[in-house]
């Protein structure tokens, strides 16, 4: 994010460091390449949301909110329900994040983690279809960075997805062309749980999960989001570098491998 | 229009059970942000505040340096979720004042002058928000300030009071706020007896506002008792870093 | 407001200089603790708005203007009318003042003086209610500072208070779920006169109505509201420095008393 | 759809009275405010209009410094309660052109190259809004910009003209702006002749181009006799500063 | 435009150099006191526009694109239509323009144009009615400022007035106080062509059509809108500096002149 | 709701007649406008797309300076007429995130090495958009890079490839884009053989994910070979300078 700094000279010494390390195929703080830090999945913090929950990944924290009232349905898919991701690198999460609206990097952020949620078809939004063109459930999650220590896409996409696999929302009847509380509280339909697997590229070396130190010298990062048939619904290479071919069919058979693994971690917070 | 509901039964319970002089329950953390230079987390009844402390740091932009002493910033925000109905992300007139009021409370306590040309940075981010959040707030910025370091006068600890049913009572929850007739948030340096936030909502008797106000002064002395043992058990104490004071009543 | 600018060796000097003169219950402008400087109220300039005031506090010159129109009610208070407060200090008004949105000590004034009227129930909101949940009459009270010689809050609540005091407004009945004028005018709904008085200390000294200089060296500000019947009903301390809890049972009795007499005054101007 | 109301009545009287030449009643004070360098209040009609003026003054940015001139600023401003329904505060599109055309008619008059390195800073708030808010808001602002002592080469003052139920008439009230058939503002330099603003709309026959356009400069003349009078009395009359000129026709 | 910047030395140069040249009745790239650059109008380029029209005069380049839609009339003109004319100076169209909303060089352009096309009542806007009061046809013409090199106000009417004058709209009718489209398609109602004439004063001597150069070291501007018969129907002094009223009454003799010229040229591209 | 129409028929003829592995039309200018520095006009299916760019140029403001490259900058940005529906002429969110995508996918190219404390700027203006606009505006922007006689290790190209009634198809146009089931943008280097974007939405297995990407790289070495006749045609070509590349299958 906006949240780190380059120093070049540092950056360079580190590079070398770590470059050496990776060929033997070890990283700074004593991981292997495709194994993330400490995940813990915490939900039902905020009882004021229709669901939350706080991701820690080594000392990346965020934490998503998710509240559902009804609204307009968008002229082009009248019968679905809107699904709306942001996200705000708090200016308390890094010493070089600041206040203000969001910027590129937290717009691609949200874009690419919605993107995740939306194309993996998580959540069917046909069923919250209230009155076709009238009147629609909708669902904002909003992510609070609270500490910024690398992997953001990854903390964030697993927040989202645990914040909306717990969300309950009131059951909605037509009542002409408005919609009415039933008074009953329903689960909010999720079909899938897609699972984000960001890689940096250092050097011919790719690795899961970048630490922040990782992310300041890597050249290139790739965000892959997969199903639970090992399906990829969703990508995004990032920073100005490159990947070969065959760097890309390594990362997407990667991040169906470690989807895997991170999916179970998900599905058993959610319960 | 309809009828107000009562407050405050028959048996002078309020209604989470509580008598008028009672505090909700309240538990802090210290040090739970890594970045951050200080940090502390406050749930208080069903408010859950994070505070974070940035500084003494380099000023930006550079004409806003200050040749004798530390300029001192804070932003007061709520994030989407934390209230009733999904609020706006953009700071709102109310969120601008708050963070001002917050920090003209706090700034008093801190030494500014031994850190000239630089600024300390609050931030108080609601991610869930009851009554008295700004209290709230402020006292965990305290503790934030004392994690980082910087030098203090005192703390600063806060609690509101108000009218409820006609009746002064401590610390008022989201249903006393809004439905309740008054709303005092008290700020004090606890060690030096003085003031150093006051907001007063609401219609007060020169009686009912000596009593409302004495009680909230009385009430702060309590939270910063438990500010203190936060503080012991974190630096001193054998309890983990993550040790918490829950009041006993 | 923003427009004080600090020099701290003119203010040391100031302070010290304004300090000596305090002990001995004067003022650099003569006047005694507890005096307001000349207050000049005029109503009715703006014959486009449904009431205005301009209020002159020695130097400081702030004018009101009222605009009533129908609007939505908030959806937690259905039955209630809409009271807005605005202020912005105009970029003519002081060497320091610079055009653009409100800022944080705009933004205080216009809350403060807000609250002042809010909660003193000056204006009877139920009173405003055509249709519940449906459609209420909205008053804009907009205040522009036109010169800042020191005491805002004051000036700026004296101008809104003054001006509601006269406002008139068009008579609306229910037509179905809309607004229709009579073409009736009648009074707003006014039941109570809240007074606005701040008080600075400096030192040990606590001053009334603040004039610029005085602004510059005091180390804190505190405005209380009081109401027809003595009640404080608003409140807010304001600089980053403290009262003993003794300084501010005094500034309460003090708020009262004054309160008491501009009272007398904007009666006056308001007939 | 509905008929346009007749503007002119039979005998050649305008809907508030006045022939088809006359100005309406124009009223001016010099030296109003206390902090700026200078200031004007006019009414003129309906319209209430604060001019002032600081400078010269430093610049900030500093990029935006001019080694041989100083730089003219100008903001011309509606209070939201100036016109029949609320104005939103912030600057619209039309008060961000008027701005412009104003500084670019008032510039003309200043000797820029007196004051190098520095800004001069012109403001023109709208207190209540009448036809011709733009032209009166330039005669006051010409005022203010003498009365802080900046060097000027000439005043400028400025009226309309415009075309009512066909007829060219002069300065057009808000009615006549709004459901005439054309409005010139113009301003000028009256002592050398030249014009610093025009801006047209409606449609003009060539001829009614020329009568209107030389009916707009003859009536310039008189607002700029009004302007010569107040300073008159402000530096040298024997009535007190807020001496004031009424027109009599 | 803000795309100008302006370096006094190489200016008086310049203005020297210019002004010698303009005394013998000649400019810098030989063209005659009252002579246009080359101009090309091309329309219909956007096939998802109502109507487009690129204009190249010179090197400026502008292109405008309509966009037709229903809304909701002004309440103060409940029976007419609504047009709606803007004006982006892209950041790519000159090395000093800059991304960001429009400054006030853009909105002076998109004024003056909006006004001529306007006040010459080319659109008969009461055509576009089609409930009074409730819902209207809306036109909006957007131009992108693509290159440029002197007289925006001109390219950028051209441009405007050739569009809407090829321009095609949906028929609608009333269906209660909605709109319904008939699936037919009507052309939008042009009345009249009004022309935009700009012309620079520099020293004595007047010029149209400036170029980037000219307008560089020009004293003053001023542009005069004509309609086919012959009157000015808007006009728009601009640069801080003056004429004579001999000038301007020779300005607007000059435009009425060149109007008609350009006027065929306008209309034969619009065929 | 509705059943989706079909978008490939029996026949494996796509909408707009093409087969799986044909891309649309594509026409290429360069060196189109004057101020830039360099320059290119693409239309590809519906889309039409002006680059240009300017610099190496001085960096405002000076604290983005890098001491020992170029500062590349990028904004790509849709025209309020370019779409269906009106668009809003402030960026979007989405029109923020491309900017971002085409300066990374760009800047690898760039020998930005060579340009020390500069800024290199890009402008992406899309006139008209059809599916595959980001791509597009790479392809011309690599070529107004070239144009502007930037230092490039290779030139960059892209196409979409995507899933289109189950089948994976090369180069979507806006109905293929929209009811589709997945788009995969991917720029490369073509003589490097480099990927420089690769943005994925839709469900892909394992094996159409495979094809479709392989399908995406090939169809660029078309586009490159396009881009290369034009440059040819501009610098050394006898054709004059708005030579074009149609492209025949």
């Amino acid at each position: 994010m906006s949240a780190v700094k380059k120093n070049y000279i540092v950056e360079t010494i580190r590079k070398a460091q770590l470059s050496e390390l990776l060929a033997k195929g070890k990283r700074l703080d004593g991981r292997s390449l495709e194994q993330y830090r400490e995940l813990k999945i915490e939900t039902q913090l905020i009882e004021k949301a229709n669901a939350s929950a706080r991701v820690t990944l080594g000392n990346t924290q965020v934490i998503a909110g998710v509240k559902i009232a009804t609204g307009t349905p968008f002229p082009d898919t009248p019968d679905k329900g809107l699904l709306i991701v942001t996200a705000e690198v708090l200016p308390l999460s890094s010493p070089y994040a600041e206040a203000g609206p969001p910027d590129e990097d937290a717009i691609e952020l949200a874009r690419v983690v919605d993107r995740g949620i939306r194309e993996s078809e998580m959540v069917d939004l046909t069923e919250l279809c209230i009155v076709a063109g009238k009147v629609v459930v909708t669902i904002f999650v909003d992510v609070s960075i609270l500490n910024v220590d690398g992997n953001l896409f990854d903390a964030t996409s697993f927040a989202v997805v645990s914040a909306l696999k717990t969300a309950k929302m009131p059951k909605y009847v037509p009542d002409g062309d408005k919609a009415k509380a039933t008074g009953e509280t329903i689960p909010v339909p999720v079909k899938r749980v897609p699972v984000s697997v960001t890689m940096a590229r250092i050097g011919n070396v790719l690795i899961v999960d970048p630490s922040i130190e990782e992310e300041a010298v890597m050249d290139a990062r790739i965000t892959l989001t997969t199903d639970d048939d090992g399906n990829i619904c969703a990508g995004q290479k990032g920073n100005p570098s490159t990947f070969t071919p065959a760097q890309v069919m390594a990362a997407a058979e990667l991040s169906t491998r470690k989807g895997k693994e991170i999916r179970k971690q998900i599905v058993g917070a959610a319960k | 229009m309809e009828a107000k509901r009562k407050l405050i039964d028959d048996k002078g319970k309020r209604l989470d059970g509580r008598t008028w002089d009672q505090l909700r329950p309240v538990k802090i953390e210290v040090g739970v942000l890594k970045n951050a230079d200080g940090s502390a987390f406050i749930e208080w009844g069903k408010n859950k505040i994070m505070a974070a402390v940035y500084g003494p740091k380099e000023v930006h932009p550079k004409h806003e340096v200050m040749p004798d002493r530390a300029v001192v910033r804070c932003r007061y925000h709520m994030a989407p979720f934390s209230v009733d109905e999904r609020k706006n992300p953009a700071p709102s007139r109310r969120e601008i004042e708050i963070s001002k009021v917050i920090r003209e409370a706090l700034e008093p306590a801190l030494v500014v002058e031994d850190y000239p040309r630089t600024a300390i940075e609050i931030f108080v981010e609601v991610l869930q928000s009851d009554g008295g959040s700004r209290v709230a707030g402020i006292t965990a910025a305290a503790l934030a300030l004392a994690d980082a370091g910087i030098n203090m006068r005192d703390l600063v600890c806060g609690v509101s009071s108000g009218i409820v049913d006609g009746q002064v009572v401590l610390d008022l929850n989201d249903s006393e706020d809004k439905e309740g007739s008054g709303d005092m948030p008290v700020a004090i340096m606890p060690n030096l007896g003085l003031v150093t936030l006051l907001q007063i909502d609401g219609i007060y008797t020169p009686d009912h506002f000596k009593k409302a106000f004495e009680l909230a002064i009385e009430g702060g002395k309590r939270i910063y008792e438990m500010q203190r043992q936060v503080l012991l058990q974190k630096y001193f104490g054998s309890s983990p870093a993550e040790s918490t004071a829950e009041e006993q009543e």
